[in-house]
């Protein structure tokens, strides 16, 4: 590149030597690239390197490049195009991960909506122990040691890495849709209800009973604090 | 090993309570209790060669449906338990609430999933910067010697156990708030006019001065023992005034549960 | 995808094609991507393959891109744009890490103590996956392929390099100091035991194990062989 320029609005030649310069770096990562480490490096504004990548990205795209510029954990990265995926496959050999099972996606699911979480706070959430699933997604490094619960035990608090967020192409955290997107609907929840209803005309006419004769109840309420679910 | 279990078709006792009752029993309001706890247990039997702890999970759930299930078939009893009763609607309640949650993490883990598969046909570059700039690159090596060395190696090889302590057998935190509540209800009455420092004076454990407040927040919910506290972070002072502790214990009827 | 290559004889949707296929395989490439390879990877020619390549490296230059495509030793590959050199060598100087994390001063240990060493074995000891740390480790030109595993799979067998014995002043590897006295005490064969009951579990879930570890700490070795990894 030969054209330099001192134009400081937004001509078109300036946002050139930026884009040539964000290209330089990006592929010179072995990471996604911060965006804030990028800005500082080009000597931008965040703003302005988030305008750039995304032109870039999309001219890209325009030009139907078997790359793309995306933004993952925070950064940006190159990739492969997903349309190539069956050529970078024959050539990809390590580094290729194979398929979690459905058993460490829900334990997955349970780290990122919940984390920092305890073994023993997914398992009460799962029904079953998960001391295995939890061992393989440390070592596969989707979820590592973030704290320790400061209560009796110190029990090992987890949480999703990094290496996470790129293995989903996630940005952060955030972007995962809201828990409560999940909630089963009414009629499934109505199902639920009912098939567990032990009588149907006596949950009716046990309720009202149940406030003047037995206070017995609201004892329980220390206890559901304790296990319901908080989603 | 709960791993075989997993590669079989459940993964635990809620999934299993989900599956049947959601895929199985299509028809919303045909749903049966009776053959839901039936084939409950036909799985669990099919399942006989698991590990002690996920049996016992499936066991857990299984009793409580069995217990509906018995409930249902009985005729109407005039000297059935209202606590019994009132307990098992709690643990049907709390059975639909961990079934909720098991769906909802259920069908979150399947955004997961359609992430990792369009993640999947994507390779990120990993080259890295070219040699002709790693010279400028900071040596990562300095200060760093041969013992640094042997001690991070011997530091790699020594085994990280890991903590075998596991809270979800430790279900005394629910369980003692109502041991808590018998020691008060033998302590307070006759002791007069006490401060909760004083009653917690001999615990160890944050734990156990909570779980003593909770029994304490209890018997104050029942009426049980008057409490005051002259200003913030004075001293919380407490009198019974609940009567015959025996008929307090009586009317308590503190549930337990360690799920 | 409207733009097509101003090559006259091929087919224009052809060699689009082509050229996003030869961009992605290259683009993800550790190394220069050797030119019959590619053309096999692509399936074409190499003929063809260069033509493309070259085509691509003059496009990219058009456009004024941050990167190149160049031929090195007998392949292709992407790098930075001579222009864009002095973001390069900031982003060298500032934007990655000065010192080894603990993670990457072990795994160059285990590697200079267990040379020749694969990935898998190095990620068996440490018992997570070491993918990134080893490939740093390279980078920076600490450790390198020193062969090919025979058995199946081939793995890449990593070693220390030179430039590592001249950091530490070091004739040989040999020179390290001695582990022989090296004997986990007594709490640690106990957490060791302890280890080994949580590892049959995981066994359903790794590879075969590979079991040519050293043998300079036998107990310890039986974990490993357990814990094989699944990266």
């Amino acid at each position: 590149m030969t054209q330099h320029t001192t134009d400081n609005d937004n001509s078109a030649e300036f946002s050139h030597d930026l884009r040539a310069a964000v290209e330089a770096v990006v592929m010179v990562s072995e990471h996604p690239v911060d965006v804030r480490l990028l800005a500082q490096l080009v000597e931008t504004s965040v703003e302005t390197v988030e305008m750039v990548c995304a032109g870039l990205a999309a001219e890209y795209a325009q030009q139907g490049r078997g790359f793309q510029l995306v933004r993952v954990a925070g950064g940006y990265r190159f990739q492969s195009h997903p349309d190539q995926a069956a050529y970078v496959e024959r050539f990809v050999i390590e580094g290729q991960s194979s398929r979690l099972s459905a058993a460490a996606l829900e334990t997955l699911a349970i780290v990122a909506y919940k984390q920092p979480i305890s073994r023993a706070q997914i398992a009460a959430i799962r029904g079953v122990s998960v001391d295995a699933v939890v061992r393989t997604l440390t070592h596969r490094g989707y979820i590592e040691e973030v704290s320790r619960d400061p209560g009796p035990g110190q029990a090992v608090m987890y949480g999703t890495s990094r290496l996470f967020l790129e293995k989903m192409g996630l940005d952060s955290v955030s972007d995962l849709p809201d828990l409560g997107d999940f909630v089963p609907d009414p009629t499934i929840v109505e199902a639920l209800e009912q098939g567990l209803r032990f009588d149907a005309s006596e949950v009716i006419d046990a309720q009202p009973a149940q406030d003047e004769d037995a206070p017995a109840a609201p004892v329980i309420d220390l206890r559901d604090s304790a296990n319901s679910p908080s989603v | 090993m709960s791993y075989t279990v997993e590669t079989e078709v459940f993964q635990g006792p809620f999934d299993l309570l989900l599956h049947l009752i959601l895929t199985e029993e299509l028809e919303l309001y045909d749903v049966s209790l009776s053959s839901i706890v039936d084939r409950y247990l036909v799985e669990l039997d099919r399942m006989q060669h698991t590990d002690l702890n996920v049996a016992t999970e499936f066991l857990l759930i299984a009793a409580t449906l069995v217990e509906l299930k018995a409930r249902r078939l009985l005729p109407d009893d005039d000297a059935f338990d209202l606590d019994d009763e009132l307990a098992l609607f709690e643990e049907r309640d709390l059975l639909l609430a961990r079934l909720v949650e098991c769906k909802t993490f259920k069908d979150a883990a399947s955004v997961l999933r359609q992430h990792s598969e369009v993640a999947r046909q994507t390779y990120p570059r990993v080259a890295g910067v070219e040699e002709a700039f790693m010279h400028a690159a900071p040596d990562m090596l300095e200060g760093i010697d041969t013992q640094d060395l042997k001690s991070a190696f011997i530091r790699a090889k020594t085994p990280r156990p890991e903590p075998v302590l596991d809270l979800y057998h430790l279900s005394a935190v629910t369980a003692s708030v109502d041991d808590a509540v018998r020691e008060l209800v033998e302590e307070l009455p006759g002791a007069g006019l006490v401060r909760f420092r004083d009653i917690t004076a001999s615990l160890v454990d944050r734990i156990e001065i909570v779980v003593r407040f909770l029994a304490l927040l209890e018997l104050f919910k029942q009426g049980l023992v008057d409490v005051t506290q002259a200003r913030a972070f004075g001293d919380i002072e407490l009198v019974w005034i609940g009567g015959n502790p025996e008929e307090a214990l009586h009317a308590l009827a503190i549930d337990r549960y360690d799920g």
